[in-house]
């Protein structure tokens, strides 16, 4: 039982994309703990990066574009028995997304939120994410980005994210561990991933997301919220890692009172008409 | 038909309305039929509002327009109702209405009450609704004792005190009441076996009948009342509500719920559903069954938050962009508004569709007795299947309905996918695949005609003329038709809109003269009927205003053309 | 000229809710900014707090539940010469309206953002909103609320806007002026507005606003982001006044391209057939 | 009709294909008609593309399935193309197709041209396209010297060098071509005043001829090409793009920036436009006009992105929840997407209404030569008023059309309510106003249609079989109609889908047969006929695969069924 795909498939991402190790990295992490294929959902929504559940062999639902994290909270909160991954591009997420990842951060949906950071639309054909860097030009934005670049990290600290994390493609080990992590969190996890686009994005380029990142060090407390601030404020490199990580709370799916009521997924529980029969007979 | 007598409160947001009424028809239920609707402004205090509560000897069921008995609770209680007053109308209101040139024209009677003065007497102003209370029992000549326990019952939770202060207030107007009891000539008799719903409530047992187990809504008037219903009901009956932060939230998880073996519902109105198409679309092509339920109010867009229209028919039988099929039932009787919202869990699930329920403010926020019944048990069924290693979510059948697995449950695993999809549930891009699998989700619309839900025909089966109306319009045509007492017209109430049976045609067949009667500008089910069916409707008779149609108005309207 | 409306109008909010201070507050600041009423335009949503345009006499746009600063921005967008106010209540703009409050705030679009935060939805009953604390009962959270409340100053600064202020609607004049100020701003400014609904808080009362919040002194220096962010994650209790105001960068409409070629409002801007011509005919 | 060659070049996503097209269609569209139209898979880099470029001596609209010359630009270039070559088919390909079964089975001829060394040896396997670019000239017997000029320009940032090079490669490829002229027996002549232009460009200079200032919108294949071409030419034009968050955003932005003065137009595709349903109602409810193109493609849902359909007819003409006027436009013709997207701009403009532009992924991505012409000015004028103190928004009209000012114009203010509203524009619960503002609103319909666009009649005035059709099926089947010279058979083309004119009646009652052609599975076109006009339709055509209808498939079908 493995998560790769029979060899015969074709992978529609373009050669050198930093979709291909970040799918990699994803069905290791997967096989090292032990999941089974029919324990994991992977929900996605529609962008390039969204297509990575086609590229891994378990359940998986892809929905829309921009709707991922509803559809996961819909699949996780009916079976939590569930392993469930969001994924999706920054476009997908951040933008079409954007309210549905704000408002999942607050309720700690115990789904591990992975989020391909190419700073660019690239099923589309290259117009700016919300992620793209103010000046950044595409045949829509002609004149260059205008707007601020939202910066995931320090939006998802302020909508109560309970992890947040970031992650480079390239360093296949590193965003393996990091994903596993995010996997192992209960309650909300984001993970960011840096993730170079060779065909649309000629500026943040693989060297350039080397060159403008760092990871935390191993004595790097990220439970605390003012670290983690600092770190998500930090202008001249991004942090890679761990950035925040807080066991607060419980879950979602802890707290809502069908489940403090019994653990059974409310799909398995057992309906029975005459207790209905009694509202109207009675 | 027996006689009826129309009571209205008017009076303002959050004045109490409710307390009476409930307080009312609880009791009153049990010796006549009674139906009680409201209609209120779009705020939480002030403005006016109104509710009738008609008391008869028979079955009734429509808003009806002239008031027969009506109390006035504060000095601004009269401005909108010039219309739906008469000389045999009967009011109770303060001095300040003494002079009051409305009531001078149309000639009604009023008697002088002081509700604020006897409230004040009585210790506390919130004591009128009480004082209104027994003045109604007083009118009808029902027992002090039974109102007292009424009283007991409501006001459980406060202090003794408070509850027996209540109880002087309810006996203070007792004894206004039995000065009138002339204004209720009508005969005490007997109701057995019936329980006092309300359109929201039936939508909501409804739902639970069918196995709903999630709810994922936004909260939006006249459909926010299925939501708490449920929420009220969820922890003993197991279902998981959540609020969303938005339709589009909703619907998706809902969406992911059934995809997970949950059986969710939405709740909304035309403005929420219009945010929901492309999940529903998203429904059609992953095959991923769903419900929503939609309880209409006159649009375009915020249009009037608070009232009644039947004008989302069409953006519900073309919601969503491309083409799949989808199953839409419209309940008109309370007992319709359980049984149909059960079977569109069932049939969603068994047919792997979107399925809508229909109703609007008019349906959802009336409220009157139902004959007692016992739910089919059937409809808990699931169709869901243990995957094997090489499950294929979407196999192509002859019927077209793919066996649905759903994850954890059996070794293989469950693709669901939104783009065109080979039978695996991967995206493709082959143009037969494409159409095979197209024609696969098309063909289900024979298989779902096999379960097609019939209308109702009301009244002789040998007619001349024929009524077609759906949804809340039952009341309305029905009480018509069983008034009338000419057997030469009947009323076909359609409970499923879509997709329509062929079998329909017998009924216009039969018919000189179709009438169709909606709550639209452009008579949609008539064009419906038209388009599906072929008919060729008479007649159609239509009302926008935002108000439901009244007896009278059908009565003269229905005199003009019949 | 006043934005008074005419007295016999029927203000449908509940006697003793904090709307009508707002209403006050908002009249007077538009009258001593000497501004006509020509030149103004209010843009809201739907619920409580969107109503207000319905009773203010100038010219308004009240459109659909949570879409308010999308309209808001292509009424600016169209005539930066207009004073732009989009107002509404937390559910109108922090839920329905979530991701257009994040990403006009990337636009720093010259909108003043006046979010009326009574912690519930007024408009349909009592619900939870946005910003609800933790254990709020209500008919729909029957055992109270269980998703973190949305923190929309912190989330303000986030997104990266260029003024985050919050107040008290039973302090009119403070309000007043606070208002003013984010007017006077050039840029998008957030001022969130405490705001006790008398029907359906029974917990956020007027008296638990009052005791929950402090206005920031006379030298707290509000061009610190730092400052500002200390002041979002405030635990006891509420800062007043503006948390946050910074000059960085021009407005949308100062950095759009047909701005920088030329000021006058695109609708103004003569069309002429013949260049159009020129595509077909050249 | 005279002769014409249908060459396919077939290669990967990102491999130039696009390039070629552009230089070639550049060159020949001065001596020949031509059509060029591409199918490409949804991913930017690999699986296989194709872009057919067909060339005539008369004027060619259609897709064409049989492929005259194919050139394989890659080794994986021919799995897709087995239903579209013959004994006829003349393939290029590299040394590996040379035991290809495909070929050997379907009897082409196969003409070994290494591609891939020949750019080698030109210098850079870039050059590879300009090889093909000369090929085809050499085989075209075009002059060496348009080509090089086409090369200088087309490089004209390029170094020197770079250019030079391509020159030779081009030189390289024009002999190759040359031992091949016989493949290419047409007629020479001299097209003269048409421009080479897409259907993207179109319905993009159609929005500046309508006198677009505003463009909001979001990402979406196949209505992206629309909003970048409006983002090239915004400085220039006075538009300002911005791109939305997300759709609902979009035409929200849209119908603010119409409130202000603004014309404004959001470019989407169906699951765009699903989103834009409650807004859509918003436009219809505050008469605040707006402008949406819709591109369809498959759906439901995500459907396929990249290919055609005509699905989303219903959705848009029954979108939004609640009863209001629209307009919708569908463009056959590169002239008809100027045209009538201009038009589109001066309806909503003139009638307060919500218009829009349905197009679809073949009419976009598709391009050929369209006749200069000059535009009419008058589509630019505005119906905006100067208000006065006392300026109500929504007086109500004998036309149902009340003079519109805008915020900042003249003494007055403007209120626009998404609520049910009185003249002045404040929120209202009166049903009588309710019921007189809803009148007025839809009585716009009754002006709406004196403006009706007329539809396009190809073929013989005097017919026995109507061919009826909407957008881009106009290409297929007028050159059905052109070529067949069967002279009882015409084509109407409808422009104006919604509302439909009366004066249309008069097409199908001439007609003995009446077949509607579609790309969807319903027939969505003819059951609108139905509908509003009553029509019966004889046969539906329809295909719903992805694909559009080639010009032999349409010959065959209609043999079976005429
Ligand atoms: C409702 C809707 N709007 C737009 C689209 C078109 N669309 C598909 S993917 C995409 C954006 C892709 O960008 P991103 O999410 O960053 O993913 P990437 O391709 O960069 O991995 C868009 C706009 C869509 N499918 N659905
Ligand atoms: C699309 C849509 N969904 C839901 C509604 C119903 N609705 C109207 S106001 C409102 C929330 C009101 O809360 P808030 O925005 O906080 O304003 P308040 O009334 O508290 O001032 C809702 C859910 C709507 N009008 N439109
Ligand atoms: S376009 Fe960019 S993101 Fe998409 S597959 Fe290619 S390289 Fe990757
Ligand atoms: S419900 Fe609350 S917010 Fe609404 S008017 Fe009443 S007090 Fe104010
Ligand atoms: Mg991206
Ligand atoms: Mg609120």
């Amino acid at each position: 039982m493995t998560f790769e795909v029979r060899d015969n498939i074709d992978i529609a991402w373009c050669p050198g994309c930093g979709n291909f190790p970040i799918r990699k990295a994803l069905i290791q992490a997967l096989e090292e703990m032990n999941l089974e294929q029919k324990d994991v959902v992977l929900v996605s929504g529609i962008g390039q990066a969204a297509k990575m559940p086609q590229y891994l062999n378990s359940n998986f639902f892809n929905g829309l574009h921009g709707r991922a994290m509803a559809v996961g909270f819909g699949v996780k909160s009916t079976n939590p028995d569930l392993k469930v991954i969001v994924e999706g591009g920054d476009g997908d997420m951040y933008g079409e997304g954007g309210n549905h990842f704000l408002h999942n951060i607050r309720r700690n949906i115990d789904v591990a939120h992975l989020v391909h950071n190419n700073m660019v639309y690239g099923l589309t054909k290259g117009q700016a994410s919300p992620t793209s860097q103010l000046g950044f030009e595409t045949p829509l934005q002609v004149d260059g980005v205008i707007l601020k670049p939202l910066n995931p990290i320090a939006l998802a600290l302020s909508a109560g994210a309970t992890f947040v994390a970031r992650a480079f493609s390239s360093d296949m080990e590193k965003t393996k561990e990091i994903i596993k992590k995010a996997i192992n969190h209960k309650g909300y996890a984001l993970v960011d991933i840096f993730q170079p686009c060779v065909s649309f994005n000629k500026i943040n380029t693989n060297k350039w997301y080397k060159d403008n990142s760092y990871y935390l060090d191993d004595n790097y407390d990220n439970t605390s919220l003012s670290n983690a601030y600092e770190k998500a404020l930090e202008k001249d490199k991004f942090p890679l890692g761990v950035i925040y990580k807080s066991d607060e709370g419980n879950s979602y799916t802890d707290r809502h009172n069908v489940y403090q009521k019994e653990n059974t997924p409310v799909h398995k529980r057992k309906k029975d008409i005459k207790s209905v029969n009694k509202l109207i007979n009675s | 038909m027996g006689k009826t007598v129309n009571i209205v409160l008017s009076g303002e947001a959050g004045e109490g309305l409710k307390t009476i009424e409930k307080l009312i028809t609880d009791l009153v239920s049990k010796y006549y039929y009674y139906f009680a609707t409201k209609e209120v402004m779009s705020r939480v205090r002030g403005g006016n509002n109104t509710t009738e509560i008609r008391i008869s000897e028979d079955k009734v069921y429509a808003f009806q327009k002239n008031i027969d008995v009506l109390f006035l609770l504060n000095d601004n209680a009269l401005y909108r109702l010039e219309e739906r007053i008469n000389e045999k109308t009967v009011i109770f209101g303060s001095e300040k209405y003494k002079d009051d040139k409305i009531i001078k024209n149309k000639k009604s009677k009023l008697e002088i009450i002081d509700l604020d003065k006897l409230a004040k007497e009585a210790g506390n102003k919130l004591f009128k609704n009480t004082i209104i209370f027994g003045f109604l029992l007083g009118m009808m000549e029902l027992e002090r004792e039974e109102g007292n326990e009424k009283i007991k019952e409501f006001f459980n939770d406060k202090k003794e005190d408070i509850i027996d202060k209540n109880i002087d207030a309810l006996e203070m107007g007792y004894k206004k009441g039995e000065n009138h009891t002339d204004l209720f000539n009508i005969k005490k008799g007997n109701i057995e076996n019936c329980k006092n719903i309300s359109g929201t409530e039936a939508v909501g047992i409804g739902a639970l009948a069918g196995g709903c187990n999630f709810v994922g809504s936004y909260p939006m008037s006249p459909a926010t009342g299925v939501l708490t219903y449920l929420a009220a009901k969820g922890k003993e009956f197991d279902v998981l509500v959540e609020q969303a932060e938005d339709e589009i939230a909703a619907l998706n998880m809902v969406i992911g719920s059934w995809y997970t073996g949950g059986r969710g519902l939405a709740t909304t109105s035309g403005g929420g559903f219009a945010l929901m198409q492309e999940a529903v679309s998203l429904s059609g092509v992953s095959e991923t069954p769903c419900v929503v339920h939609i309880a209409q109010r006159p649009g375009p867009a915020t249009g009037m938050p608070t009232r009644m229209e039947q004008g989302d028919l069409n953006l519900t039988v073309y919601a969503g962009h491309g083409e799949f099929p989808r199953i839409i039932v419209a309940p008109g009787t309370l007992k319709d508004g359980i049984e149909l919202t059960q079977k569109a869990f069932y049939l969603a699930d068994k047919y792997q569709v979107p399925a809508f329920i229909l109703t609007d403010q008019f349906y959802v926020d009336s409220n009157s007795q139902m004959e007692k019944f016992e739910l089919d048990e059937k409809y808990l069924e699931q169709n869901i299947v243990e995957t094997d290693e090489d499950y294929k979510r979407y196999k192509i059948t002859e019927d077209g309905i793919s066996p649905r697995g759903i994850p954890g449950y059996g070794k293989g695993v469950v693709k669901g996918d939104s783009h065109e999809h080979t039978e695996e549930g991967l995206g493709t891009e082959d143009f037969n695949i494409r159409r095979k699998m197209n024609e696969k989700r098309m063909r289900k619309t024979v298989k779902i005609l096999e379960d097609y839900i019939e209308p109702e025909l009301i009244g002789d089966k040998d007619y001349k003329n024929l009524l077609v109306g759906w949804g809340s319009t039952y009341g309305v045509l029905s009480e018509y038709v069983n008034k009338s007492k000419d057997s030469k017209t009947s009323f076909l109430n359609i409970k499923q809109l879509y997709p329509l049976s062929e079998n329909l045609k017998e009924y216009f067949e039969k018919a000189e003269k179709v009438l169709v009667v909606e709550n639209n500008f452009k008579g949609q089910l008539a064009n419906l009927l038209k388009l599906e069916l072929g008919i060729k409707v008479d007649e159609k008779v239509l009302k926008y205003s935002g108000e439901p149609f009244s007896i009278e108005e059908i009565e003269s309207k229905l005199k003009e053309v019949l």
